[in-house]
């Protein structure tokens, strides 16, 4: 009567899909080109997947081939993650106000 | 750490990246948005260290690996101008596709590791996942590339077609199915590699053969295909956080791409199938040479704008090309000491990619509550004196409105016809990105301004 | 390492307040009395856990003491289901757009 | 069936929920999300037949339970006047409260069959959420019948207050907590009975100090509990659908309270503290009387309107109990044969619960694209001829722009005062819900017709 994990993820993606769906349309059009940075930046959390891979078994021969793909991914993520969310802050500091003083 | 708390941990991670997206509904909450991201990557980042706990000369190895990646990917977004968003865009999910395939090849190699059974016996389902998160890593990688070259300039912008194209698409999209579906029933590698290579040419055949005009929309779909990728993963790294971004960015990418082509009133597959934007502007530019056209200076524009009560300023992709939003900002500044009410309406899909002008305008110190969007301004229009209308093009083409012939047809525009007078600052009288013929050119409240737009800014200042 | 599935509930709960905020957000005003109703009627879905109750268990003795709960709640929910989404029926109906020919 | 594909069909009913509540953001597509979410109810109900798979006498015995309760709620879904909707939904929610505890009581008695652990040795997790969900849910069920007779007129509609009423329902919300870590600690019945009885008191308590006209907030508020309780059960159902149900309900309960305190610029804190509307009406009235009122009759108003280019029509609680939306209907077809432009402006909190006119001007067949919200159509007041405002008291008030002190200050309100001329059809001089004068009714453009909305609206059809 144990209900498989697969069904609750795949509740979570569906549920998630519509989350995005609605956080996306009320993302206001002037700042559609930092929503692409930063969704750039945030599929990044692969990044994770990567740190598995290479941090796993044996530690003694660390670059195996196996764990290559995951040091090399890390590298990826990392340059996404980092510049993703820097240019979008970069951006975002951008957009001002009309001040009140003028 | 157990495998509750870290479920927990990444959940809010996951939870923290929606609420980085819904941060973006305002430019106020926008910063605040992009922290609740960086939190959200580094808890998730954070327990996975904990959670493999392993913190041997391995673990050190990984410090440096996301140090270098981060001081690469920060120094490009310092440096980077933000003219070049759209490659810059377009090279990030190069780097994602492939991290995608890089992370599922060490699932595939290494199962173990992932919990998800022994190589040679790894778990269907997992395996399904797998291939699906490879095959569409794999083609945002090589895609994105292509986008990226062509944005950049550096393979030629037009499209790439040779007969039997669609053809050859489908076979090698069958030839994907078939090869998942050979992986799944005997776990032999070779099916794997061959997957992975068949993707990368996919990737490269359905991008070569759209203009590099229709690139943001690609771009979007790419984004969107990332996301996918990710999600793919996430289901065999069993990793809610994964999950719930993938859906996110996978959502996001659809609904902007579909804003694109709403926005060109172009359905999705008449960008993917490409050719559009095959230029055949060279017909178009001869033979309308002789209608007769008001050709204007610096001072002449400098005269009626400074006379004006109000201005509407209408940029578009040419303002990115010359770079012209600082120029243009200090000309709106001049404009305003004189008492001139000045506004900018930005159009949808002005520029190259969605909310590009905006941004550009942002760098140029504009304060967004001076800039509008289509609905909120265009009956403005009927009321205003000047439109300035800098590199926009076929964003204000009225054959949107009066043609059923014209490939933009349907297509909303700003009514800058309807201010008393419209200034277009352009080069020469060739099309925009469309293609085709703009009639207001030939209006007699027209004047044409034919120039740099940054240097005919720069001259106004001067004459103001 | 097996996943509580709990956590997993916990998941599909918080993302779903997330979709049902939205979701809301996004209703028109003008019908903001039958959302009303026709959330009353979703809620009674707890009538599966009424029917899990009422058939629990041996069925000689029909109506035992955990029984008959299920029972007096399957009435309750039944009226709540029928009735909220026959009257938000009966109120969606007259909501019309101007006819042409007019 | 197995639990897999049982869970797959929940969640499938939980997703067809969603997609009836995204039905109701605009009319067209209202109709079928009220579908969708009709099939959705049937795949849970069906599925969990077939989970049980006891197809006993038991199961024909369920059957005609649920005939029996469906009878009595279509009879009651047909016969309802439109009128009392709200005390309809202030009934339903109390039914939903009391189905949620019998639930939870059967799980109590019987949690063998709810996978649960064994009687007098449940789940500690299950056990707080069942009796979370049963406290909720007794709550519900207690304060949404005070809600029914307060709003029904069966109770007095004035706050019942005491001394230490707030310290009272502190106290028992502590032992509310207590109860709840004992009966975990110990799982003896009486404090489960003990722990729903308490929670019966507390609904009434915490009701009974709330004015008769806070009760739409007071019965968003419940649909909010009525969910969290739905969502409690599910925790302990292990139940997706009911998991997903309980949070949509619960969200959306808690953002119409929320509309309607901001509508009324109340906090929300203010109206569950109670005693609001406690009445001194009496003491505005007097005092007041002398000033000189302009007084027509329905002659008066239909000269005016069939003489007026544009009319707009402002409906408030008044129209509600008058019943006064099928003759006003009639007029402003009159008028409009006589040419004269009539549109219909819906204050957010106007009437007794949100969306409260918009249902009344559809059962009286007026199209909702006539009818607008208050930032659509309030800056047509300056150039309208005539406001007819029926039953509209406070929501016209312009004492809410004006005086710091008056208890709506702050309250958006529809500018009527600003058309050339208004009518204001109500029976005296009272006040309305907020008890507070309108200035209104002393000023020279306004033409006061003291009668009953219906009467008044037939006697001007008459006229006209
Ligand atoms: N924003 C998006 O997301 C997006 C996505 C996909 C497609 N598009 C398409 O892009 C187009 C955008 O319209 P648009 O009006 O912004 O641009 P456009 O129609 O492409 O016109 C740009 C104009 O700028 C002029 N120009 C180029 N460089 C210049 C310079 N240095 N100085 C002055 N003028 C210069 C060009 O004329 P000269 O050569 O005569 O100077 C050209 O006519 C639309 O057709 C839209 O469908 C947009
Ligand atoms: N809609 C919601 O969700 C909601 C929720 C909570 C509170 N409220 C509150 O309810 C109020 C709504 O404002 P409102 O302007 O619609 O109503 P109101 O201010 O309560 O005024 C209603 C008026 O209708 C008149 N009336 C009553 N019966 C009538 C009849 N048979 N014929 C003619 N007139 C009649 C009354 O005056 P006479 O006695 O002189 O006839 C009264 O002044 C606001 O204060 C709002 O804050 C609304």
């Amino acid at each position: 009567m144990e209900i498989d994990p697969f069904i609750f993820r795949l509740s979570i993606f569906i549920l998630s899909i519509f989350i995005g769906y609605y956080v996306v349309w009320s993302v206001t059009p002037s700042l559609h080109t930092p929503l692409m940075s930063v969704t750039n930046a945030i599929s990044s959390v692969i990044i994770v997947g990567a740190i598995i891979a290479a941090l796993a078994g044996n530690s003694e021969i660390i670059f195996n081939k196996a764990n290559i793909f995951g040091y090399l991914a890390i590298v990826l993520a990392a340059i996404n993650i980092f510049g993703g969310f820097l240019v979008t802050q970069r951006m975002l500091a951008m957009y001002k106000k009309k001040r009140k003083d003028k | 750490m157990s495998a509750n708390l870290l479920a927990v941990f990444y959940l809010i991670s996951g939870i923290l990246f929606i609420l980085a997206l819904r941060g973006l509904s305002s430019p106020e909450t926008s910063r605040k948005g992009n922290l609740f991201g960086i939190i959200g990557m580094a808890i998730a980042i954070g327990v996975t260290f904990l959670s493999v706990g392993n913190f041997s000369s391995g673990f050190l190895y990984v410090l440096i690996f996301i140090l270098v990646g981060g001081s690469i990917g920060s120094i490009i977004a310092f440096k980077i101008p933000m003219t070049a968003m759209p490659e810059l865009v377009a090279g990030f999910h190069s780097l994602v596709g492939l991290a995608a395939v890089f992370v599922a090849i060490s699932a595939y190699l290494n199962p173990e590791v992932f919990n998800i059974g022994s190589t040679g016996n790894i778990k269907i389902a997992s395996l399904i996942e797998m291939s699906l998160g490879a095959a569409i890593g794999a083609i945002t990688f090589t895609g994105s590339i292509i986008a990226f070259l062509k944005l950049r300039g550096i393979m030629s912008g037009s499209p790439i077609t040779f007969l039997g194209q669609h053809f050859l698409n489908l076979a090698l999209g069958i030839i994907l199915i078939g090869l998942i579906y050979y992986l799944c029933k005997t776990q032999i590698n070779t099916w794997f590699w061959t997957l992975i290579l068949v993707s990368f040419a996919v990737g490269v055949l359905l991008i070569i053969p759209i203009g590099g005009a229709d690139m943001p929309v690609v771009i979007s779909m790419l984004n969107s295909y990332s996301g996918w990728a990710a999600a793919g993963i996430g289901f065999t790294l069993e990793n809610t956080a994964l999950i719930i971004t993938g859906a996110l960015v996978g959502s996001s990418g659809a609904i902007l791409s579909y804003i694109m082509c709403k926005g060109m009133n172009r359905s999705f597959f008449n960008v993917i199938l490409g050719g559009f934007g095959a230029t055949d502007q060279s017909s178009s530019e001869k033979g309308k040479e002789q209608k007769p056209v008001k050709n204007g200076n610096a001072d002449d524009a400098a005269f009626l704008m400074k006379n004006a009560s109000s201005v509407i300023i209408v940029p578009g992709y040419g303002m990115a090309v010359a770079q012209a939003q600082h120029a243009l900002r200090e000309m709106v500044d001049a404009l305003k000491k004189n008492g001139v009410k000045v506004s900018y309406a930005i159009h949808p899909v002005a520029g190259r990619m969605p909310g590009h002008m905006n941004v550009l305008l942002a760098e140029a110190n504009v304060p967004y509550d001076e800039v509008f969007e289509l609905e909120e301004i265009n009956n403005d229009f009927a009321n205003c004196d000047v439109a300035y209308v800098i590199g926009a093009n076929d964003v204000t083409n009225p054959v949107a409105k009066s043609d059923p012939q014209s490939p933009i047809y349907g297509m909303p525009i700003l009514d800058v016809e309807k201010s008393k007078s419209v200034l277009f600052v352009k080069r020469s009288l060739s099309p925009g990105y469309a293609g085709i013929d703009n009639d207001l050119f030939y209006r007699d409240n027209t004047l044409m301004l034919f120039a740099d737009a940054k240097k005919m800014t720069e001259d106004i200042i001067k004459s103001l």
